[in-house]
């Protein structure tokens, strides 16, 4: 499956949509552990993107990820912002120079973005973090070799309920400690609208 | 520069800009860029941070106090977008009464390894001295 | 009322009015009052103080916060002027830090005592985790 | 020597003449080791003193007092504010329902806002605060049992200029440790002129 600078604009058209249509429930879900603004923050933050992709010609996945990144920095104002905004600028630096990457190279980016959040949040899996969606997700990846990216999209889909059990330890939800306990992780659920935009874009 | 410069973060501009003026009344002649919002918006912003730390750079240290967690992740993603980052400091210090303590020291010309080192000590300071009944 | 409320005192208008948007992002539910500068300029006023902790009494409580030392003296004057102070605390808190704290604590359900004791331990709290090289 | 509504009207006014002449001095101390509005808080305080208490009469030293007490708490914002208002709060409780207060009786008044000042601030002697030149000046006065005035405002300028060796534990100039050794404490200052004007309007 080739994934080119095409298919990376239908990603990320694809996971503006669903953003767009769940804003008001990830912008929820942050109501009850957070500050409820990640509804907002993220819708924000990826119809720039969209817009700033659309119109321009990119060379290599490198450059187009590079705006990615930069425009979720510049704009999404929440954790969610710097933390988004350096996996996609891992995932530049890991497609730099690169027209199109195979199964492969697109796991081996992802697993770079996945790093960069690590490195940006300190957070470990069981933090109820997004760390919660993308470290799994990406284990099976991995494993698989091969970029089955519906599976991918179930996986993130179950853990991202599965941080309902979770007590948070990283970000605002760790001020409630317990209470934050029975609610599903924002980011989380925007982490897997990303996983199940990829899918629709890559099979679509 | 002759003393260490300050970079106050703050998800709120108005936080940041009042703890501006405050500080300037005690210390008029010490360095002060804030970062404070996103567009105007209650956030953080990174570009904007490494712009503040920027407009006040000197080889004499920068001291960087920010309020709540994710302003922490945009002062480092910050960080690593400047090219010098040798005499700049994050303090691990309460935003309004370290930058206080910041801002004195600073004043006095102190070093930054011990302007952070004081503010950081903001943390042990008793503010409210409870004797008798309370 | 349902829950404890806050009371926010700077010398800068400007650091409490950002502060309680930023808290109501957090817990809408809980009323905040500020007390910030005096006439316009930095300082403080016992006498607005006094009305903001009256503007959101309950016998669920009022915790007050404040940034700097002559604040307190001006917070513990308007106690002295109040009616009633049964309810009433002075947090030995960061004011940003420990608000926060409070506000999260107060809108689920907290008491005072809890409220209080939860914001002081925002002072342990550590902001910059420091693990490899800084 | 009788100290009644006029004598304590006319200590206002003096006191607020050498306030205004001074500001700019006052200003300099506490640029050098506070935040440099002493002189600007103390004018703009006794200003509305001496207007809010030019016009009304009073049937009592208790309620002039409490006037002043409640006009420098609303109006001179710093530190200086509480600590003055508190003091004239307690001399005004002191001489509640006196027409005049004889030598003792002023300077019981006197005392009690001397602890007004220590309960507010919870300052001692040696910590470099208007303490400094209140607590010397009352013991002083404690002891001769009679209103010396003028020797009382001699040595509140003594006990001022002798601040300088001081190193501050209370207060702004606190956060400078050593280093506000050297400069005189702009509430003794003021201190000073508040007994100075005293010892004018008692007499002149
Ligand atoms: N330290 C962290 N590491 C990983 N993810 C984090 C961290 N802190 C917060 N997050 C993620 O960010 C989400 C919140 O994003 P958002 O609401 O946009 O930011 P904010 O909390 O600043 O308002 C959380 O639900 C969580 O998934
Ligand atoms: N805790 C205290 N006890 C006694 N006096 C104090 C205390 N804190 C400050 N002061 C006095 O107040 C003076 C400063 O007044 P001012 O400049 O008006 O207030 P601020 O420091 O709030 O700007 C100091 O010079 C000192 O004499
Ligand atoms: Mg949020
Ligand atoms: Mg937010
Ligand atoms: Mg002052
Ligand atoms: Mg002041």
């Amino acid at each position: 499956m080739a994934f080119g600078v095409e298919q990376a604009k239908r990603w990320m058209s694809i996971a503006n949509d669903h953003i767009q249509q769940q804003k008001q429930y990830l912008t929820e879900l942050d109501q009850a552990i957070g500050d409820g603004d990640h509804g907002l923050n993220m819708a924000r933050g990826f119809q720039e993107v969209v817009e700033k992709i659309a119109s321009a010609n990119y060379e290599d996945l490198g450059s187009l990820f590079k705006d990615i990144s930069m425009t979720l920095i510049a704009k999404v104002g929440g954790a969610s912002g710097p933390l988004y905004g350096t996996a996609f600028l891992r995932m530049s630096l890991a497609l730099a120079g690169k027209k199109e990457a195979d199964d492969k190279e697109l796991i081996a980016a992802l697993e770079a973005a996945l790093d960069g959040i690590k490195a940006r949040g300190k957070a470990n899996v069981g933090e109820k973090t997004m760390v919660d969606v993308w470290e799994p997700v990406m284990e099976f990846l991995r494993e698989k070799e091969s970029l089955q990216v519906k599976e991918a999209a179930l996986l993130a889909k179950e853990k991202m309920e599965h941080t309902k059990e979770l007590e948070a330890k990283k970000g605002r939800a760790a001020y409630l400690g317990k209470r934050s306990v029975g609610h599903i992780d924002p980011g989380s659920a925007s982490s897997h609208l990303l996983f199940a935009a990829l899918a629709e874009a890559l099979e679509g | 520069m002759k003393y260490v410069s300050l970079v106050l973060i703050s998800h709120s501009e108005e936080i940041v800009n009042g703890l501006k003026k405050l500080l300037n009344q005690v210390q008029p002649d010490v360095s002060i860029a804030v970062a404070g919002g996103n567009d105007g918006e209650i956030g953080t912003n990174a570009f904007r941070i490494k712009e503040a730390v920027e407009s006040v750079y000197s080889e004499k240290g920068v001291v960087i106090l920010f309020d709540i967690g994710s302003a922490l992740m945009n002062a480092e993603l910050a960080m690593e977008m400047l090219e010098k980052t040798d005499h700049i400091a994050i303090a691990d210090a309460p935003l309004v009464e370290g930058a206080y303590i910041a801002a004195v020291e600073a004043g006095l010309g102190k070093s930054l390894d011990e302007v952070v080192r004081a503010c950081e000590q903001a943390k042990q300071m008793v503010k409210v001295v409870r004797s008798e009944v309370e």
